[in-house]
């Protein structure tokens, strides 16, 4: 053959790197070093003598932790290998996290947080060495105010989930203060809410009750207000919820909540489609929070550090976790948590990394930039639907012939009914083509399950693509069923058994537990029996 | 109502704000403007003006002068000599951790599946492996949030395993820490402090008021002062013949030298890893462990992410995935155990590639410098007129000194005028002063000709009359 | 002799210091000692005792910490406003670029394959092809080291090509480039430097100096004082009727708005792209481009590495080459045509993402925007008594300036009391200023407040008299 | 199947990532874009006007160039998949780019080197504001001098064949300055010294003489003292030379060039084996050069940048390039080139870069930690060497039975002439094990040829591996020479056809002209006839 070159596959023809490597204890080699530790000055040690020596009886660790012995290439190499395992949202279309808004996190805000200046602070700095750190609090304090409409925002949670606790925590706080604790011993969550809500809830003390959408697939009004009563402390919601669907009716679950004085806490880790377009303040809510990993494009990390922003109205502003960060005659000063307030959710002023590229990305974009943002994620997103509809076997239940606003949740089960193959193993054979999805939380309501978000980041090149692998697996699933099942075929392992994975005799969770229970090599330091086995 | 925002805002991190694809793709739906989407948006809900935030600075090179300026009015614990602790510790970080975790595919990865993520899950195996070792039990979690939330869970576990509400606290407890456990347990326990004696757990304190209602007995050791808990083998057996279970809250850096706490009978034992390779980032950057014996009582109770191995259909494979995924609450709501959400996973891979590089000796010799550096500042700033220690007990990289003749605060503020940060204040008279592998002996000989100049402005300490 | 070395060094940078894994390689190589493998070194050669060098910091934060520490002395062109170019540019970087070049794969990778190296040169291909639509030619090499080789390089092919001996340098080349240019092809060619009026070039001394031994008409433009030459057209007719070779020297920046020299005739085009996405590194981040024509005759005098596209096995897919390897040194050695070595590729691979981010309106945006802030600076600068422009010619970011009242050096001497650079001193009264998309406005006034203050102490020039 | 999991397959199973990313220009769609240019300020336009339209007849530029229009996370992406499809050191052992040095670049060089204080200074910048970076250079140059034993350094060559250039430029100086320019008009190298050496040498207007080695590989004294006269300019030689033979007679080769007149100049890009166990000076040379980016550690970047030093006798100095750096009572202090000098051989100081990492590794390591590189490289090369020679098939020409220094220049010969597989098909298909090799220079005295260089930074484990491939691939080449032939199968992109590449009609250098070749599509900008058609 020679030039010119055919046309390329659409989808790509795809291969992920596949390194075969060890678990790093492997690649011990006893004598090796993969760092060299700065060695105690002669002054002190003259000073001190053998400090280990002594130690008091038994706390000299009896033999060193069978940590393995590497030289730093190789302990570089082996993590660059697995890197290269792993399919980030830099290389891949990660449009297929559903409900968890994969932007694009700009490099150059990883630069920023690089700077001495913020990675090399400590929270207990004097004040004045600081103020850079405090102002970025601040102003996003602020911005994060103004786009949630509300009055007082903290940036000290630091995850989505932890801010949901926050708000249940604040909300048990602020019936606590007056009076009504212990009766307000409900909380009214959707089933299509994020499940943390409903988690948070139950581990604040809370019974929860769960409504279901109505045929529709709009949240049931009716059901909720059978649902409210004296005993209710807050609604807690998603909107628009893990469907894509809006909940038009969202003021009057507020108020229906109001009028039994519970209140309505508003889990908007997802805002990518609303931005500028509505906020929770304008449809009543008590407190929401935001996640600044999500919404405001910082990386997700492989499942965190996260973070995120929560907003309260004037009456829940004194039960905001702290510290607080004040401006005072130009100086930002630090505040203790005060009286009412639920006190510290986390070390210090939360995951300031986030902090710094939330207000970047923020600042990058302007208020045309996020309005913006908001209407091609939605656009994106509708433009999607149209296309996955196209292909013969997914459906998108609920709602049907209407406009979804930044994500959908869509259903195989048509082809699921016609050739046997689930969602899951679609999902597995898409990363074939180097493209990753996941089904949807648990429990799958919607059958067969498969959930979309483009956020406003993806060009339509790249949605039209994602789209042909889509009716490509599909086309296989109806053509060549084993070769979906027998997924995957082109990534960095092969179809797993995951068997011993719920079995407490053939589960291995560390390598030392599996080289125990395996193949009978026991630390010398294994303790034997757990000691609190004399509990029943 | 019209679209607020001008047709042609192209910008960079949105390909589709370019206006004939935006047309195109309107088209393709059949849509006349994006208004048509947001159909399920009441009016009165909608905003209709622009959000009222700075005008943007979309070149990049604008937004990083902007953010940059900002933080220029930081002031780095390199440009200042630094002894503050107290949860967030200035430890060195090695380059390959920082160039490990800043891989775009670790970075900027979620949460796709063992197979396209093996490099993720093989990480975090990995480092739960890792950390394993150094605490001598079989089983770690993917990190939680930081070492509140991993000592918070610790105790909630126990409570649920028990059934009973009393958590004794045996130690010092960071103050901090303390508001976030009490408040994240309340709904379920009762934590009752038990005051220390010397710095460490007063062990007929503890017989006084353990019963059969007690979940857990709680040690930190390091305690908030950096003391070293010597007696938790005794502790443990009171608490175990009590039926509760022994919480340890710790930071496992000591652990190449030190004993690790399931030696000495600890059932579940939590903390932070943020001394494990992470900077200090104004106390932003912190991960929990949770470590528990390969026992399904315990390990049911966990609520994070456990990766387990697992074989593939090829020979020699390597496979990943989650054990007893029916814990959590993506599995089953508030049925799960608490909830799991996005944590702080790349702060463990952080945390694995630095034991990796550090290994046996590495943690061994890095112990034993901060043993001895710890004795050493201990030594130098007792030999001071007007300076006592806080106690007797052994210290590990923080403890606290007594000012006789000056208030903390004005120590503070007479040190920080010659660039040291002598410590955190605990109270009126006592400062928590914290020493690590980065502060060298001459750093601590300069605070403590720093604080004699300040506590006895008369007197002369010189290097010479501590050795 | 004996080993100088103690057995017991183990470096994290060398694995088989670890002695068990050392006597083991020994054993299976049957050697008594590393010893053996010097039997070729006369002992008289053997140096026998340790270098006289100091001692190791092998703990990577104490290395840290020294190099830091040596580096500190040094203040940053943000820390000062800085005016200099001369060759090295003050450019924004756009984040995207330093990632890319930060990845391992591409930092370290050296001279692989086709095909496990595929991705190496897929970018070097894609590099070459985006600098040749900006200079609107079809064929551009992997970069050479620096602008001053690729021109070098440009004058020594056209001497190969024409076989004459003689270079016409018809404007103000750089001093230290024209140093290197004239040492590198003085072996076979002689470079005659036209005197410049009105800071670009006098054609009549062209037409003067013309003749059938003539190799090549040497242009730089923008040209040492940043004077772009707008009669390259001319110039490249007298050139081409006389037989030779119209090499151009240039920087690709402003091409987004002007018209390449391809385009005015020239047939070789060389340059440096440091302005494309490099830092400045104290001038020590430099590459050179070389483009010509898709014409054998020039093609195959070209010494650098040039990558083609090619087909695989595998329809749509795209596989990469050598193209005419024969030409190269590697090939060849002293029958190659100059020498091929380690050059700049990752300097290559910067400059195309750069281009790729900046696309058509970037760099359309980018030029007028240099264009617009030149004259600026210019008018501000020009207004103030005591200083007048060096010359009327159209500039690109550079342009010179006379001092009448005051010494080029002394003026700079007081400018950098505040804080700027004013520029790099051209002779006695002369400065050579630069502005780029880093000036600001804000700071072309604060040089010109600055700069009257200094010249003309009673003047109090202000930016409203400009306007 | 279930746990446990079976031992791993030697050699490894690898596949590299493969994203069959089109070419970047395809990405474009029209009207994105990949950054924003900070805008012209309201008050320089208003003072300008309309600096585009006022350019000069024939001067603004008629229509755009035709670079892509790519919005910003897809650029990235597309650079990230193709780095991941790009094999360096630091994820293969890198032990195959024989006579390359391919070691460990620490990546706490690379961090330190991004420090503002470095990255943004500019070289015109007051002294008093550049004195870190100019003790640098000051400091490495010192230490230059003592690993060399030479008596000055400049680091101004910007690459290992720059610096061999510098040499041969210094030389010509030296020999004009005595007015022996004319008559000594020859240089003598060897033919396995580095190509560039003889390359060099010409550019300069030498002729070059190359001496062949005697039967035993090593370089023939005889033939040398044959080709020496009083037309010698000087001989330039590597040491160890591509075989990895140390040439036992060096000093006498350096004394018979001194005798006729001439000097010597060492090549010394890799002294990888020899450091701190003899010196250039040592066996008389008058000048040598390191590469900065081999011996000394720094990353050789794709192919450059890369760095030398050159090190020269007393009665070189003179001619060094410039700017030269001096200390001047605790200042450094910047010297323009004196009259003697070759003047500037790059712009400013040299590759600053590799500078401040060549020091730190050489900081790092001290004069203990150098020669243990050293002894180290060594003893990795005779245990592979071990290895190689007990795999059928291979061999290692000449100097049979005895030790090499840093690197040996093997032959699969005899497996070629039982198989007819070359030493480039085994090359390839080494890769699909994930590790690359390279044959050797041009041109091929040893047949079939590859050397390897395993340099101190790998673990015996991983040399190991890398022979169990060699060995595995020998034994596909008897056994199925078929699969050996029509590799790569495991790599990014799969047997690539050449023939297109030496032939100008065919050839496609870049974008823009294989469109205008195959596709017919002509750029609005393009420059139809080479104007320079009226040179014969
Ligand atoms: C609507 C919603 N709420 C809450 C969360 C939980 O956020 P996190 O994962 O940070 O705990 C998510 C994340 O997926 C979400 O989509
Ligand atoms: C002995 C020797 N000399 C010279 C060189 C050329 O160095 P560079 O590639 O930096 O031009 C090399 C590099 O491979 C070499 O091995």
């Amino acid at each position: 053959m020679s030039l010119p070159i055919a046309p390329k596959t659409s989808p790509r023809r795809f291969q992920q790197a596949s390194w075969d490597e060890p678990i790093v204890f492997e690649l011990s080699t006893p004598g090796e070093r993969g760092i060299a530790i700065t060695p105690v000055e002669p002054a002190v040690r003259e000073a001190v003598g053998d400090v280990v020596a002594d130690l008091p009886e038994g706390m000299r660790r009896p033999q060193p932790p069978a940590l393995p012995e590497i030289a730093q290439m190789r302990v570089l190499k082996h993590y660059l290998r697995l890197s290269q395992e792993n399919l980030g949202s830099d290389l891949n279309v990660d449009i297929g996290q559903g409900t968890c808004t994969i932007k694009y996190s700009p490099k150059i805000n990883d630069q920023l947080i690089e700077v001495p200046q913020l990675r090399a602070i400590h929270p207990a700095q004097d004040p004045a060495d600081t103020q850079g750190a405090l102002e970025m609090i601040w102003r996003l304090e602020k911005l994060m105010a103004e786009i949630s409409g509300m009055d007082a925002v903290s940036l000290a949670s630091p995850g989505g989930s932890a801010g949901i606790w926050t708000n249940i925590a604040m909300i048990r706080a602020y019936h606590e203060s007056r009076g009504e604790g212990e009766q307000r011993d409900e909380v009214i969550t959707t089933i299509f809410s994020h499940p943390s809500n409903a988690a948070a809830a139950k581990v604040a003390g809370y019974k929860v009750v769960t409504v279901y959408p109505d045929a529709d697939g709009y949240p049931d009004l009716g059901a909720l207000k059978a649902a409210l009563s004296e005993r209710t402390a807050a609604i807690m919601v998603t909107n628009p919820e893990d469907t894509g669907i809006y909940n038009p009716a969202i003021k009057e679950w507020v108020d229906a909540a109001h009028e039994v004085g519970a209140l309505a806490s508003y889990d908007q880790a997802n805002a990518a489609g609303i931005l500028g377009i509505t906020r929770a303040r304008d449809a009543g809510f008590d407190v929401c929070q935001f996640n600044l990993h999500k919404t405001f494009s910082a990386p997700h990390g492989c499942g965190g550090p996260g973070a995120a922003a929560n907003a309260v109205s004037e009456a829940l502003a004194p039960f905001l976790p702290g510290p607080r960060v004040e401006q005072v005659e130009g100086r930002f000063v630090v505040r203790e948590p005060g009286e009412l307030s639920i006190g510290h959710v986390a070390p210090a002023h939360g995951v300031i990394l986030h902090v710094v590229r939330a207000y970047a990305w923020i600042m990058s974009l302007g208020a045309e930039g996020m309005l913006s943002a908001s209407q091609i994620a939605v656009l994106n997103n509708n433009y999607l639907l149209k296309r996955v509809l196209e292909i013969r076997g997914a459906s998108a239940p609920y709602a049907v012939g209407r406009r979804r606003i930044e994500q959908v949740r869509y259903s195989w089960q048509e082809l699921f009914e016609e050739t046997g193959i689930t969602s899951e193993e679609i999902g597995v054979r898409m990363a074939d083509y180097g493209f990753h999805y996941w089904t949807s939380h648990h429990p799958y309501i919607v059958p067969q399950p498969f959930t979309l978000e483009p956020t406003e980041c993806y060009s339509k090149a790249e949605l039209d693509e994602y789209v042909a692998a889509l009716a490509q697996v599909a086309q296989e699933a109806r053509e060549n069923p084993e070769l979906v099942r027998t997924a995957p075929h082109n990534q960095t392992v092969h179809h797993t058994h995951h068997d011993d994975l719920d079995d407490p005799e053939r589960w291995a969770i560390t390598w030392r537990a599996y080289q125990r229970k395996y193949f009978g090599v026991v630390r010398a330091d294994a303790v034997h029996e757990p000691a609190m086995s004399t509990v029943a | 109502m019209k679209d607020v925002v001008t047709e042609a805002f192209v910008h960079p991190y949105i390909p589709n704000t370019a206006p004939a694809v935006k047309q195109a793709m309107l088209d393709a739906v059949g849509a006349e403007s994006v208004e048509d989407f947001y159909a399920d948006v009441p009016e009165d809900l909608r905003l209709r003006r622009l959000l009222d935030v700075p005008a943007p600075l979309p070149a990049e090179q604008d937004l990083a002068r902007h953010v940059k300026g900002i933080l220029a009015a930081n002031r780095s614990t390199e440009e200042r000599l630094s002894f503050l602790g107290a949860g967030t510790y200035n430890h060195y970080v090695p380059a390959v951790v920082d160039e490990v975790i800043r891989r775009s595919e670790f970075l900027t990865a979620y949460a796709g599946e063992p197979y396209e993520d093996h490099g993720r899950f093989q990480a975090l195996f990995e480092y739960q492996s890792l950390m394993a070792e150094l605490l001598a039990m079989d089983v770690v979690n993917v990190p939680t949030y930081d070492g509140y939330q991993a000592t918070a869970t610790g105790l909630a576990m126990a409570g649920r395993m028990t059934g009973r509400r009393r958590v004794l606290a045996l130690s010092d407890v960071l103050p901090e820490k303390l508001s976030k456990v009490v408040d994240y347990v309340r709904a379920n326990l009762e934590v009752e402090t038990v005051a220390t004696a010397g710095g460490v757990a007063d062990l007929d304190a503890l017989a006084a008021a353990l019963g059969d209602d007690v979940a857990a007995v709680w040690i930190e050791t390091p305690s908030f002062t950096g003391a070293v808990e010597t007696r938790l083998r005794e502790i443990s057996e009171a608490a175990h013949a009590a039926g509760a279970v022994v919480v340890v809250g710790t930071d496992p850096v000591g652990y190449g030298v030190l004993t690790p706490p399931a030696m000495h009978g600890a059932d579940i034992v939590t903390g932070d890893i943020q001394s494990l390779g992470l900077h200090q980032w104004f106390g932003g950057a912190h991960a929990g462990f949770i470590a528990v014996h390969d026992d399904p009582r315990f390990v049911m109770e966990m609520p994070s992410r456990l990766f387990g191995l697992e074989s593939t259909d090829v020979p020699g494979e390597y496979g990943f995935g989650d054990v007893a995924y029916d814990r959590t609450s993506f599995a089953h709501r508030e049925d799960g155990k608490e909830w799991v959400g996005t944590a702080a996973a790349l702060w463990g891979i952080a945390a694995g590639v630095y034991l990796s590089l550090m290994g046996p000796e590495g943690m061994r010799e890095h112990g034993e410098l901060l043993l001895a550096r710890t004795r050493y500042a201990q030594q130098r700033l007792a030999s001071i007129p007007g300076i006592r220690l806080g106690d007797d007990a052994l210290h590990l990289r923080e403890f606290t000194i007594h000012l006789d003749g000056i208030p903390a605060r004005d120590a503070v503020a007479a040190l920080r005028r010659e660039g040291i940060e002598p410590g955190v204040v605990v109270d009126e008279r006592t400062l928590l002063v914290c020493v690590t592998d980065v502060t060298s002996a001459s750093d601590i000989d300069r605070l403590a000709d720093a604080l004699a100049a300040v506590v006895s402005p008369a007197s002369d300490i010189t290097k010479e009359q501590v050795a």
